[in-house]
Order: structure tokens, then C-alpha cells, then sequence
């Protein structure tokens, strides 16, 4: 009876494990089937046009990709070193009772809803930008400030653990060295988590490159090319977002299209974390 | 002496910083609060919307989120978690294990949205499931599958081997080491994985937009639409006729995300600590 | 005529291309402490390792040659793994309880669905942690976390898990490596009472454990049988050269 | 056993309760979807400047016949056309004439006809703009409030509809006659985000100018907003119904193959009750009563 047993188990996870491949080859297989007639059609034309009219039939998305740079950049620009900051002051300046209050509400951050920034930008940074910087505020800025706090909870709680986790050798060393408390911080623990770091913030730009609805909210959706982080543009995600409902046809194979190259951009910066990650012994050089 | 200068540039910036972006954060949570709390009552929590939401209370969206998520992991738990049992202990880690763990990998850094469009065409349109509940869960669950299969693989992988060979040197066979021997000590990071594709689920508006839909009556069955928590929250913020009634949606969903978090964390720490 | 638990013939073990153990032949007698020793990776672990099978756990490992138990090949497929493993116990280097209470660790092997009533299984536990001489110490607490017993403990209660299974032969792998003086003491006592119903075989920590405990013992030098004999042949007039170098620290 | 495991084992028996409860309640009742039962279930989407009269007219209708449910989506009315040709709903909601295709395609009914109003900020002294103006904003042709008016300036930021609205699509045939929208207009995707990007109170939103349903002109409890006058004529329903605001469009219900349940509804939508709502609404009724 035991082995009845054994080989049951062995198939059920095979099964199992199969089906998951198969949904997961599933949806692959399907966004590729749609969307490749229109980047073969189309070819280049689809990713250098600059115009995007589905009802003249002109699928040109270089104003998308363009929106989709600018917003994560931006969000990158302003996410990236104050997460870091917050990193290193979570785990080398706070006080204990502050980061006891702080990393369940960062926790928290990383979870609520994105529509919950988008909201929060429509009613307060939206308003400021066209106030004080012109404009009716629904523009690059808006996104990139909503992207970059959407990114912080997870910057900040991933490159702190990585910081924390460092063997405290390196610190004590450093620090018998005569190095000044910020001096062992920058050259000796940053190089250290670096690779907890990069992943963290390659995850930050993933979740930014992805959001959808909160951006609808804060970017005005134009589908011109912007010529300042003033002026409303439309991104991939929020493309796919505002049109899907009603795509007929090859319309919506470019909103296939679209979500292909989403995915080419993700796993461009899967590859580029782990191979940062990777070389990670040789950048260890003690200034 | 620059270094010394340079140390208090530094800890003063930092603080100031880091203080400044954290408290902006956490008042954005604090704002939603205060003006949703006052909105919350018995009547906003049982009641169904009306007038587009403007109206009446918030229940058949709370119906639809619960639905939907639970529909989602019922679906996506056994075979995520099947998926890891299978790569981490069946599998000799070839090439084949590495592609699958690199697929899983990329799909789980997909956009949402792009899952939207695929449920969209393919369960609502294709499969005739129709704006429904089980469209959205069916949407969902392979959107939070890749997450499920990561965590749990690395719960999984992180049970030290030694464990395995004491049990089977018991004379046990694999399945009765994996569950024996691995899954006690693989259950809490398993746990975890689920809890946090719980929130992800809770948190979603792009991927059931048009696959759950946004129909706001209490739906009979999984083969109804509904609107998801989030997606009303979202489309009553577009909208900006009813104000009040979006803050107190937001305030639930942060009040049930807290809870989550709770249960998530109560796993871990005891599963870290001991670690550690 | 000596009778033989374990009959090894011309073993020749390969760690895929690398060869481990050379054209093994011993004997076993049965009852009895055989000390197998030698300097790092000579092939100890390894050759305890094979007579469970439970190298088996790795690929890409290769053997040849016959190892008999009771005159039976222990690699014919029609008596299972698990019927050998639990007539051929393993005590491992490192203590390892597994992440449960004492009384769970030390019932595992007969909770595996024999069909075992529950107070046999007690009976068993008992009678087990009486031999591994950790009664005394944890009778009062068998449900409380087997992590929280100390090092010379949780490697008694290895001891125990291993022998509630009532196996015919247990090796020992290095058993009290870690271990403070007074916990080895209670162990290598221990053993010496277990060898009137079990087969022991050990790869000791070091020469003197051997000297101590063995009754025969083998030297294994780089995978190649160098010699094997009584403990006095062995330790006090050891016939070839490297064995008295080894035995006498010369190298090691 | 370990505590760990139990809780393993709780987690996955709660789980599956639910998955039973759910598939219970969905085996019960999903079974009316196929044989038209006791509850009829009739799903209705399209234009999001019909959707509320639409969640009006469904909340009232299911008083007068409780045994029945309504479920209204939005998407556009593109979406809701094409969700019709594509069975997932029953009656489809349509702000915009059928384009030929279409009309071979499905019947429609025309229920009531709303106007199209373009709105700018209670503060932008501009009351009046000719459909060359309107149009010359759209296009980017007009780029500065000063092009249009002596007493007011700075940018003009036209707001629009997305493509698949039925509201775009009219005012593109009406006041654009061909031309295109220019790509830097503002999109947004429901009457409201525009009404509510007009009416705000920063100093860009002065300058924006949009177009939503007559309708949703009054909003009571909302930040008020300027209706226009198009050539000297101001966007009322009197205007509307003695025809002198020329910027109207029908509504109308498209249906694929006959069903009664979604006949059954249209008539109710056409009957008094039903027409009183949307005339109640800011509404032009069709039936003339």
C-alpha cells in the first residue's frame, strides 16, 4: 500500500506542477499570438510611430513608450536615493521606538491599493504643480511624485533588511578604522547590501513601469509626445487601461502588442538585476 | 576635519529627510482615515451602493472583493503550492527546473493590467464566462500563481536538508518525509506567500476591471459581476461626485490590508526569530 | 565460524566521475563495535552512507560490487529502502531533532504508518530513551520543543530516535564531534551496553574514541582499505607502516 | 501533532469551505442564467452618459418587478456594442448614432436624447463661443484664451473623452466635422472626471474647457460649472426641446438576438414611469408626452 501512496503523491504534484506551466504557457502563448501580427505588420512603424489613432488605424506607440520612460525615470530620479536615505535611516539612524512604529506603517504602505496614491495626487499634487508650476498639473510630475512614493515602501523595507542583515564585522571594522559613522555607511555597508539594494529598487521600478489605474488618474492620458515634465502624457499600461473595454479587432492587437513589450521592459530589468547582482563580490572595495 | 563636518551634513540630511518622506507617508494614510472613519458606520458596511455609489453604503463591493480574492486562492493555492512542492523536491534543479523558475519569475513582474486584457478576451469573451466573479478569480489567480510558486518553493528550499536525510535514514518514504519532515517547517514561509497574495488580490483595480466588472447590485452567485472594494474606490475618486463615500471605502480596504499584514507578520516573526 | 552481519565485497563507489571507495572487501561481525577511521574525505562517511543506501539521495553516484546484510544484497529492488533503512539506523554528525516535540522526534520512525498502537509507541519511546540514557532527564517534558535540550542531549535523543525502531545494526557517523567530555562519556557508555543486541558501526571522532569503544576496527586511507583487525592488532602492533603513523599522529 | 501543521491544515479546510459555499450558492443559481428561471438576469452595458439614468431606470424597474435583477457596466459605448455583438450583455447602451456595420448588425431604440454641453470654470468670463471656435480649441488651432476673449487668457487646456465614447464620437461628427482632436488634448473617461477637472479650484482648471452630457450640467453638492452658449443659444432642455441647441444626441439600446427578458426592460424604459425618470434627469424624453 505504501508505495501506492508514494507514486500517487509524485503524480499529483506532477499534475499540479503541470497545470501551473500550462496556465502560465497559456496566457504567454496568448499575449504573443495577438499582439505579434501587429509588430510583424506594422514592424517598426508600431514602435517608432508617433501617432495613435486606433479609429484611423495609425498604431504608432513611441509617445507611450516615451510616456513610460519619463514617468519611471522620474519616479526612479526621486524614489530611488530618498528610499535609500530612509533605508539607512531605518536601519543605522532611527531610534528603536521609531522604527517600531515606522516599519508596520511602511508595511502597511506597501500594501494599500495604488488608486489610493493616484487619489491622494489628484487631490494634492495635482493642484500644486498647476498652481505653482503652471499647467492643469495632470502631467509627467504628477506621475513620477505618485509612482516614486508608490515605490518607497518597498525600496525602503527590502534595502533596510539588506542593510541589517550585513555582518556586523563590516561596520565594527570600519568604525575601528576611525571612520566616521556616515564614512563606514557609504563606503563599506552601501557597497555591501548593494545587491539587496539593486533589487530592490529594479522591484520599485517594476511596480512603477506596471501601475495602471493610479497614473490614469495623474497623467491627462494625451497621446502626444510631451516636451516638458509639465505636459499630460499617456503611458503602455494606461494605453492598455482606457481602451481595452471597447478594442475591437486590430486595435486590440496592439493593445497585445503593448503588453508585449511591458513584458520585454520587465524582463530587461529582471536580467539586469541579477546581473548586477551577480558581480556583486567585486564591486566589495574598501575606500 | 572634512570628515567630521561631512558626518554631521550627513546624519542631519538623512534625518530630515527621511523623517519629511516618512511622515508624508504615513499622513496620507492618516488623511484617508480621518475623513473615511466618519463615514463608516453599520448602514455604510451592510447596505448596497446606490445612485453609482453615491448613495447608500459599500456592500456588495465588500462581497465582491472578498469573493473574488477567496475564489482567486482557492484556485491558485494548490497549484502554486504543488508547482514549488514539485520544483523543489522532485526535480534535480536541471534545466528545465531553471527555465520554469525563470518564466515564473518574469510573470511575476508582469503589470496587472496586462492580465486585465488577458481575462478580458480570454475567460469574459472566449471561454463566454461573461463580467463575473469567477472571470475575475479565474483573472487573479494566475496573476497572484507565480508569487504563490516563488514564496513557497523558497519556504520550501530553505528546510535544511539534514531534516530529509534524518527522515528518510527513519525509514520514511518522500511523501511521508515532505510531509513530515519538510512541511512543518516549510508551513509558516508558505503561509506567508498566500497572506501577501491575499493583499495583492485585495489591492487590485487593473486586472478585474473588465473581467469582475463594475456592477454594483449583490451578486447571486460567482457567474454575477461585481465591483471589487478597490475598483469602486478608484471609479468614485474618477468620478468626484461622492467624495465621503470614497474615503470610507479607502478606510476599509487600509483597516482590512492592516489586518492582513497582522496575520502575515504574526507567521513570520515566529518563523524569523527562530531562524535568525 | 565468526558469524557475519555485513558482508562487503570488491565495492567500488564513484561520486560521478570521481572514484571514492577502491575495491572494498570487509566483513562485519555481528555484535559488535567496529570503528571504521581515517584522515578527512578517506571515504568513511561515504562507505556508512551506502550500507542505508541513503547516498541514493544524490544522482549521480555509481557503485559496484556487492554489500550483503544477513547474506541478502542490500541493493535488490524487491526489499524496499525503507524496509533496509529502518533495519540499518543512522546516528548523523551534527545532533539534528527535527522541528518537534521529543516525543514526536522519537516516535517519527514508528509513527510511519505501521499501524503501531499508541502505547506500544509510548513503550517504545521509553524503552528507547532509557537506552540512550536520556530518560532520567526528560521524562517529565516529552511534549516540550526537542530544541530546547542541550547538545549532548539532542544528540542522545538522535540515539533514541534511532533505536526505537529496534534496528539490527546503527551506524554512527562521527557521533560526539561537538560534544562537552561528560556527554560523550554517557554516549560511548551507552554503546558499549547496545552492542549485546545491536551491530555498531562508528567512523570516530578521533583514534583514542576508537581506541575507547571499538572492538575491531578498519583503516581507510584516501578510499583504499589499508588494514583491518582487533582493536590490539590494529592500535598496539598495527602491521603496516601508515596505520602506526596514522594511529600514533604522525599525520592526520 | 505540530502546531504549525494544524494551522497548515485549518488554513486549507477554511479555504476550501469557502470554495463549497461558493460553488453551492453558484450551482443554485447559476442554473437561471440557461433556462430563463424564476429570476431573469439581464445585463446591460455601454455608454458611461447613459449608465446613470440607465442605474435609475434598473433600480426602479426591479421594484416594479422584484423577481428580476439589472446589472449596468460602464466601458463606453463602443464597449457596450461590442459586448452585445459578443454575447456577454444583453442590451447594450449607445450615446452616439450606429455607424452603418452596426446597424445592420443589431436593432436599436433611441430613448430619450440628451444635450452635449461644453463647460469651462464659473471664474472664465468667456459665455459664448461659435462651433468654429469650439473646434478651432480642439483642434490646437485656438491655443490661448485671449485668441477667443478680450477679458480673459493664458493656455486653453481641451479635455475629451476616450475614443470609445459615444459623446466623443458625436461631438467629433458634430463640431469637429472630420477634423482630428488634437493628441494633446486631455483625455478622460467618464462625464465626471471632466466635469470635475473644470470645476476645480486650481488655477489651470480655470483655463480648461470640456464637454459632458446636459445632464450632468447641475450636480447639486458639486463644485458648480459654466454651461456655454453655442452662437448665442444657452445649452437648456427648453432649447433642446424646441430644437434651437443643435448640439443633442440621441441615447439609445442596442440588442443582439430577441430576448424577452431585455424587451421586457426596454418597454419599461419607454413606458411613462420610465421616460418621467429621465425627463426628471435633465433628460429630453422621446415619446414627446
Amino acid at each position: 500500500m505504501k508505495n501506492f501512496k508514494e507514486k500517487l503523491s509524485g503524480r499529483v504534484f506532477l499534475t499540479l506542477a503541470l497545470f501551473s506551466i500550462l496556465a502560465l504557457a497559456v496566457i504567454t502563448i496568448f499575449i504573443l499570438v495577438q499582439g505579434a501580427p501587429v509588430i510583424g505588420k506594422h514592424g517598426f512603424a508600431f514602435i517608432a510611430g508617433t501617432s495613435w489613432s486606433p479609429g484611423n488605424g495609425e498604431f504608432g506607440i513611441l509617445p507611450m513608450i516615451i510616456g513610460s520612460v519619463a514617468v519611471t525615470l522620474g519616479a526612479a530620479v526621486i524614489g530611488v536615493p530618498i528610499g535609500i536615505c530612509c533605508a539607512v535611516f531605518m536601519a543605522e539612524f532611527a531610534p528603536s521606538l521609531m522604527r517600531t512604529i515606522f516599519r508596520p506603517a511602511i508595511q502597511l504602505l506597501a500594501g494599500i491599493p495604488s488608486v489610493v496614491y493616484g487619489f491622494w495626487g489628484l487631490l494634492f499634487v495635482v493642484p500644486f504643480i498647476s498652481n505653482h508650476l503652471g499647467g492643469l498639473g495632470l502631467s509627467i510630475l504628477a506621475g513620477s511624485v505618485i509612482l516614486s512614493l508608490m515605490m518607497l515602501p518597498t525600496i525602503i523595507s527590502i534595502s533596510e533588511v539588506s542593510i541589517i542583515v550585513l555582518p556586523s564585522t563590516y561596520k565594527d571594522g570600519a568604525l575601528a578604522l576611525g571612520m566616521t559613522h556616515w564614512q563606514t555607511i557609504r563606503s563599506v555597508q552601501l557597497p555591501a547590501a548593494k545587491s539587496g539594494i539593486v533589487a530592490a529598487v529594479i522591484l520599485g521600478l517594476g511596480r512603477a513601469v506596471g501601475e495602471t489605474m493610479a497614473v490614469i488618474m495623474v497623467l491627462g492620458n494625451a497621446t502626444a509626445i510631451p516636451s516638458s515634465v509639465l505636459e499630460p502624457v499617456r503611458t503602455l499600461t494606461t494605453n492598455i487601461g482606457i481602451e481595452m473595454g471597447y478594442a475591437e479587432g486590430e486595435h486590440r492587437q496592439a493593445l497585445f502588442a503593448t503588453g508585449i513589450i511591458l513584458f520585454v521592459i520587465i524582463m530587461i530589468l529582471n536580467i539586469s538585476a541579477q546581473y548586477i547582482t551577480r558581480n556583486k563580490s567585486k564591486s566589495l572595495k574598501i575606500k | 576635519m572634512g570628515a567630521r563636518i561631512s558626518q554631521k551634513i550627513a546624519k542631519t540630511l538623512i534625518w530630515t529627510i527621511a523623517l519629511t518622506v516618512i511622515i508624508i507617508l504615513m499622513a496620507i494614510i492618516v488623511f484617508i482615515l480621518y475623513n473615511g472613519l466618519r463615514v463608516i458606520n453599520w448602514t455604510f458596511l451592510t447596505e448596497i451602493p446606490r445612485e453609482m455609489g453615491q448613495q447608500g453604503g459599500i456592500l456588495s463591493p465588500i462581497i465582491g472583493t472578498l469573493t473574488v480574492t477567496v475564489l482567486a486562492v482557492v484556485i491558485a493555492m494548490p497549484f502554486g503550492i504543488g508547482t514549488a512542492f514539485y520544483l523543489a523536491e522532485y526535480t534535480r534543479g536541471g534545466a528545465v527546473t531553471r527555465i520554469i523558475r525563470f518564466c515564473t519569475e518574469s510573470l511575476a513582474g508582469i503589470p496587472s493590467i496586462v492580465y486585465g486584457l488577458f481575462g478580458l478576451i480570454f475567460f469574459v469573451t472566449t471561454l463566454g464566462l461573461g463580467w463575473s466573479i469567477l472571470s475575475g478569480g479565474l483573472t487573479v489567480a494566475i496573476m497572484i500563481l507565480p508569487t504563490i510558486i516563488r514564496t513557497s518553493e523558497e519556504a520550501i528550499r530553505s528546510v535544511p536538508n539534514i531534516y530529509r536525510e534524518v527522515s528518510f535514514t527513519l525509514g520514511a518514504t518522500k511523501w511521508q518525509t515532505i510531509r513530515k519532515a519538510v512541511t512543518p517547517s516549510a508551513v509558516r514561509g508558505i503561509a506567508n506567500g498566500i497572506i501577501l497574495s491575499i493583499g495583492r488580490c485585495v489591492a487590485e483595480t487593473a486586472a478585474v476591471m473588465l473581467t469582475a466588472g463594475t456592477v454594483l447590485t449583490m451578486p447571486e452567485s460567482i457567474f454575477s459581476s461585481s465591483r471589487t472594494m478597490a475598483l469602486h474606490f478608484y471609479l468614485l475618486a474618477m468620478e468626484g461626485t461622492a467624495m465621503d463615500k470614497a474615503f470610507g471605502t479607502s478606510a476599509v480596504l487600509i483597516i482590512l490590508i492592516f489586518f492582513i499584514n497582522v496575520v502575515a507578520n504574526a507567521l513570520v516573526n515566529r518563523f524569523v526569530s527562530k531562524g535568525h | 565460524m565468526e558469524k557475519y552481519k555485513i558482508e562487503i565485497k570488491n565495492f567500488n563507489f564513484y561520486f560521478g566521475e570521481k572514484q571514492v571507495i577502491y575495491n572494498l572487501n570487509l566483513k562485519v561481525q555481528a555484535n559488535r563495535i567496529l570503528s571504521v577511521f581515517g584522515p578527512a574525505n578517506s571515504g568513511t562517511t561515504t562507505l556508512l552512507r551506502s550500507l542505508n543506501r541513503l547516498c541514493e539521495l544524490n544522482p549521480e553516484l555509481r557503485y559496484e560490487g556487492e554489500i550483503l546484510l544477513d547474506g541478502k544484497s542490500i541493493f535488490d529492488s524487491r526489499e524496499s529502502v525503507t524496509q533496509l533503512r529502518r533495519r540499518v539506523g543512522m546516528v548523523f554528525e551534527v545532533p539534528t531533532p527535527l522541528p518537534m516535540s521529543i516525543y514526536e522526534n522519537v516516535s517519527y520512525g514508528l509513527r510511519l504508518g505501521q499501524g503501531k498502537s499508541k502505547a506500544a509507541i509510548m513503550e517504545a519511546v521509553e524503552l528507547s530513551l532509557k537506552q540512550a540514557a536520556l530518560w532520567e532527564e526528560v521524562k517529565e517534558r516529552l511534549d516540550a520543543p526537542a530544541m530546547s535540550l542541550s547538545g549532548g542531549q539532542q544528540q542522545r535523543l538522535c540515539v533514541a530516535r534511532v533505536l526505537a525502531l529496534k534496528p539490527e545494526v546503527v551506524l554512527i557517523d562521527r557521533a560526539c564531534s561537538g560534544l562537552d567530555p561528560i556527554s560523550t562519556a554517557k554516549i560511548e557508555e551507552s554503546m558499549s551496553q547496545l552492542k549485546k543486541e545491536y551491530t555498531i558501526i562508528i567512523s570516530p571522532h578521533n583514534v583514542q574514541q576508537a581506541i575507547r569503544v571499538s572492538d575491531r576496527a578498519a583503516f581507510l586511507l584516501m578510499g583504499h582499505l589499508v588494514e583491518e583487525g582487533t582493536n590490539d592488532e590494529m592500535f598496539t602492533n598495527p602491521q603496516d607502516k601508515r596505520t602506526s603513523d596514522y594511529v600514533t599522529g604522525r599525520f592526520g | 501533532m505540530g502546531k504549525n501543521i494544524s494551522f497548515f491544515k485549518g488554513f486549507v479546510s477554511l479555504a476550501l469551505t469557502c470554495a463549497s459555499v461558493i460553488t453551492a450558492t453558484s450551482c443554485s443559481s447559476g442554473g437561471n442564467i440557461e433556462n430563463g428561471g424564476t429570476k431573469s438576469h439581464v445585463v446591460v452595458a455601454g455608454s458611461t452618459s447613459v449608465q446613470p439614468y440607465m442605474e435609475v431606470l434598473a433600480e426602479e424597474y426591479v421594484k416594479f418587478y422584484p423577481d428580476s435583477a439589472v446589472d449596468v457596466q460602464g466601458g463606453g459605448s463602443s464597449a457596450g456594442i461590442s459586448a452585445v455583438g459578443s454575447g456577454i450583455a444583453d442590451i447594450g447602451m449607445s450615446s452616439r448614432s450606429l455607424s452603418e456595420s452596426e446597424v445592420e448588425l443589431y436593432q436599436f431604440t433611441t430613448i430619450a436624447k440628451d444635450g452635449l454641453a461644453l463647460i469651462v470654470h464659473p471664474e472664465n468670463p468667456v459665455d459664448n463661443l461659435t462651433l468654429e471656435q469650439i473646434r478651432d480649441i480642439y483642434t490646437g488651432e485656438i491655443t490661448d484664451w485671449s485668441q477667443v476673449s478680450d477679458q480673459f487668457e493664458g493656455d486653453i487646456f481641451p479635455i475629451t473623452r476616450e475614443e470609445g465614447s459615444g459623446t466623443r464620437s458625436f461631438f467629433e461628427e458634430f463640431v469637429m466635422d472630420g477634423q482630428r482632436i488634437t493628441s494633446k488634448a486631455i483625455v478622460q473617461s467618464t462625464n465626471g472626471t471632466i466635469r470635475t477637472l473644470v470645476s476645480g479650484n486650481a488655477r489651470g482648471n480655470k483655463q480648461a474647457i470640456g464637454f459632458i452630457s446636459l445632464g450632468v450640467l447641475e450636480l447639486p453638492g458639486q463644485n458648480p460649472v459654466k454651461g456655454l452658449q453655442i452662437g448665442g443659444v444657452a445649452p437648456t432642455t427648453e432649447n433642446l426641446a424646441n430644437g434651437s441647441y443643435e448640439l443633442f444626441r440621441p441615447f439609445l439600446v442596442v440588442v443582439g438576438e430577441e430576448r424577452e427578458e431585455s424587451t421586457h426592460f426596454i418597454d419599461f424604459i419607454l413606458s411613462d414611469t420610465g421616460q418621467g425618470l429621465l425627463e426628471a434627469r435633465g433628460l429630453v424624453r422621446i415619446d414627446g408626452g
